[in-house]
């Protein structure tokens, strides 16, 4: 068994993620953390997981991590590779993907995401890429699952603006929309697992990682965070969970590293 | 139907000032030849359409072709932002652009919509989402029978498409593998169309029989530009250069940089340095 | 997740009485083997959904099946009328059946939208045509763009669908070749779905990327049945029978005959007769 | 050259029809005469037509005609095959399709056609097929050629059922419903071609076939006839006409005829 000196926090966010997979799954990817720990998953307890990235690759199984959404690697192992329409219209709007995994640069307490602008969107203090698949992804997806590093302007009172809706200002909001889906249900953070509140749908903190406290969770967070009362501790990273994230990517390096033509 | 031209003379007799223009490819078979080209005939006030704007928009914005961009996401694919698409909406330099943004749903949709001849698309999306706030275009229809409410957004029909394509016929039917994105549908939902291509082969008589082929009569130019689609990549001839990507982070985050870059590597170039480009990959 | 069982037991275990089902296929691919288990097993009360229903739909109707059909045209493809479905339209033989009656465009749509998880489909249809007259199900929607009215009929959502396709892997995902027609979209529709196919082999490794492949997760059953198809075809198989049609054309005739020809041919017989039926095709 | 006595009224129908296509057209084709026709034109004047069958297949150049619509023979021909759900929204309604063929087994003066019901349509005398792909090729497609054979029964002064829409009442009845496209612009019998008037849109005798009377042209038809003022005679078939069709139709028996399985 690895110890906390072992692994970085970030190695804990992927593989604390890739836990919360299962074999069943059918997970829309995004590229960075979630592909990571969507593959790691594959590799260790999840081998028939499907993976589906937006480019309209379905059932990949990429040996080096993507660079890319739309990575040749992704096409080349794929079950099969659809058209961009139809994996908006059949795959994710027709309710056949189990999570969705969504990054941020804003989130707020709700789950809420905000990847488009800071500040006012019509004269942004910095305009970011947008929203590319989230609005949907958000509502069309069984369940959304949210990995991000905690940091103060990232975690926020209030995002500034409502790239993809979690739970809103919280409760039945969702229903009220008429969104069917679960939405986020799980945040993993490189800290802590949080979860919605079942009432409010809050993010509370139910497991924090390895020698992590409370006190640094909530200086990363820009609300008053809630801790579960039965508050657990995340357990580490095992060899094999570290070995084979290890081994991604340094296979991904190896093959992405100095490709430059002429 | 389709006519085999040099990119120089199909990208002067098929785009115009002013025109509403999409070049698709979604990270795979980007058509940064005929963005160059574009670059270099001097366009002026396009509307470019596109759902992940890369580096050949920020290029063209950074150069000042454009007025308007309708799109989804706009970032440097692995990389990070696009750093002369921002400095045009934070700063208005070389010129303020005017943005239409929409998620990825919509602009599937917008595209599907447009290929199949309707004047809107229909599906389920932007619930709780704040574009719809901030975008007129995004409206919405009810359902006769369920009364469930659906956005609804205009169809795309640019004035004219850019694709690259691994092949096309010598009749001019063309093939896209692989990653296929939105391309068919950009052709077909387009007044005009021109597809690059890496290569021209006698016909199509032995491919299965359902893979992505355009028509000859739904195109109307072809070039043949080997290495088109640098730096992204062409599905079963070369990979993706992902060090160029990294640099344009660096070319692009200074505006003199990005001046000179764009002088040596497109305006003293041609649809000729690509096959060049991709040697090795 | 699909589940490799015998025709028998799949066709058990995913089709009830009263349920809506679809056996899908464009001239090709006519899953006849599945029709025929249905028959055996004796299902009541189908409301039975098909763009053409042919041959198999008529002995479902004869046998008195169904009391609902959801069609876009009716005939013995390439010979004629379907005579069972008339004689129960006509003359309530052996049951009086409702029928739900569209276009092909709006049945394509309607299966489109199904799987696209839209309550209903949207087209430019029915202009000046009688059927939304009669038909409660054809209704209209109003661009909010354009203000051009446009078609709209409900979404398919069958219970469960039945195709037939040449080869599963062992894994259970699909492969459709050829004319693909409506396949793919009955079966992402449906509920359940429910597969014969020719072949099944150890995987899928060497296929062309952007084939018609349905993942083993949106199958609900496969049944190996070499031949099911007969008398239509399956691609890279076997041809069609076309003596098998036109011997339909007089067996439906007349109702005597076609008792005793489904006693013989259906009732007397099993699945694994279809192979023996293809031989020499 | 051919004379009257070496050819049918279904050959010269055929050919007529085959002759109204040219090099450029995009052709949505049907079974029977529609299907001999395009390939007739195909194999004499038109060679690079292109023919598209509903069930998918774009640019066939079978080399016997197709026993249905979905024929494999299309396929294997066929530059690509599509699904049909493609066909329809992509490629009928995208208004990629020049020409539209359609049959009747009732059709007024006005192009209006019946292949649904004889009688009233919920107590039909005779359920015919219904109107599979026609209500859209009658719309969708920029213009519409209707084949059939003349018989009182068939072209009748009311139709029992409007299946798909020709002209309407005659006039600018198609423009009155926000239709766009050209309709029935020729009416191909074994007897005559007729065309629209202009004004009226009445289907209007514009050609004699070779020893057709005006006689044998009203008497097989249920409303009464308009014959051009400037009526022409169709020349007959030529050699190279009748022998393409011939030697396709024997190609045809010869592949379809004794076909059977045990």
């Amino acid at each position: 068994m690895a110890t906390i000196s072992d692994f970085t926090p970030n190695e804990m966010m992927t593989i604390a993620a890739a836990r919360a997979l299962s074999n069943d799954d059918v997970c829309f990817v995004g590229i960075g953390a979630p592909s990571a720990a969507c593959n790691v998953a594959r590799l260790t307890h999840a081998p028939d997981i499907t993976l589906i990235y937006e480019s309209g690759t379905i059932g990949t199984a990429p040996d080096v991590l993507p660079l890319s959404i739309g990575d040749g690697e992704l096409c080349e192992t794929a079950l099969t590779t659809v058209s961009v329409p139809e994996m908006f219209r059949y795959w994710l709007q027709g309710g056949r993907i189990s999570v969705g995994f969504l990054g941020a640069a804003q989130l707020d307490r709700f789950g809420n995401i905000n990847t488009t602008v800071i500040g006012d969107y019509h004269k942004p203090k910095v305009r970011l890429p947008g929203g590319g698949g989230a609005p949907e992804i958000a509502t069309s997806c069984k369940q959304v699952f949210i990995t991000m590093k905690q940091a103060t302007r990232g975690m926020v009172e209030k995002i500034d603006f409502y790239t993809s809706f979690g739970h809103g200002d919280g409760g039945d909001h969702r229903q009220r929309l008429g969104i069917t889906t679960k939405g986020p249900t799980l945040l993993i953070t490189d800290l802590a697992l949080w979860k919605p509140d079942p009432e409010t749908k809050e993010f509370t903190v139910v497991s924090m990682h390895p020698g992590v406290t409370r006190e640094n969770v909530q200086e990363t967070c820009g609300w008053k965070v809630r801790f579960s009362d039965r508050l657990e501790e995340t357990p580490p990273p095992t060899e094999l969970e570290l070995t084979t994230l290890r081994e991604l990517q340094a296979r991904t390096e190896r093959a992405h590293g100095g490709k430059k033509g002429s | 139907m389709a006519k085999f031209q040099s990119l120089h003379d199909a990208v002067r007799d098929n785009l115009k000032d002013g025109d509403v223009v999409a070049f698709e490819g979604f990270t795979h078979l980007i058509p940064h030849a005929a963005a160059h080209e574009a670059i270099r005939q001097g366009r002026k006030d396009l509307t470019l359409i596109r759902m992940t704007p890369d580096i050949i928009y920020d290029q063209m914005i950074g150069m000042g072709l454009v007025k308007k961009v309708v799109f989804s996401y706009a970032g440097n694919p692995g990389v990070g932002l696009l750093r002369r698409m921002r400095d045009a909406i934070e700063n208005g330099w070389p010129r303020s652009i005017e943005t239409v943004e929409h998620s990825h749903a919509a602009m599937a949709n917008a595209y599907e919509a447009g290929a199949a001849g309707l004047p809107c698309a229909v599906f389920r999306g932007y619930r709780g989402a704040g574009l719809k706030d901030v975008n007129p275009e995004i409206r919405s229809i009810t359902c006769p029978f369920t009364g469930e409410e659906l956005a609804a957004v205009p169809a795309h029909r640019p004035d004219v498409a850019f694709v690259h394509a691994q092949k096309a016929s010598k009749r001019g039917d063309v093939l896209v593998e692989g990653i296929i994105g939105v391309q068919k549908e950009a052709v077909l939902a387009s007044k005009r169309a021109v597809v690059t291509v890496e290569e021209i082969v006698d016909d199509f008589d032995d491919l299965h029989p359902n893979l992505c082929v355009l028509p000859h009569w739904t195109v109307t130019a072809i070039a043949h530009v080997p290495g088109g689609a640098h730096p992204s990549y062409t599905h079963g001839y070369y990979d993706r250069d992902n060090a160029a990507y990294l640099e344009w982070d660096k070319v692009s985050a200074d505006r003199d940089l990005f001046m000179q870059w764009m002088k040596t590597n497109v305006l003293e170039a041609g649809p000729g340095a690509f096959a060049e480009r991709v040697k090795g990959l």
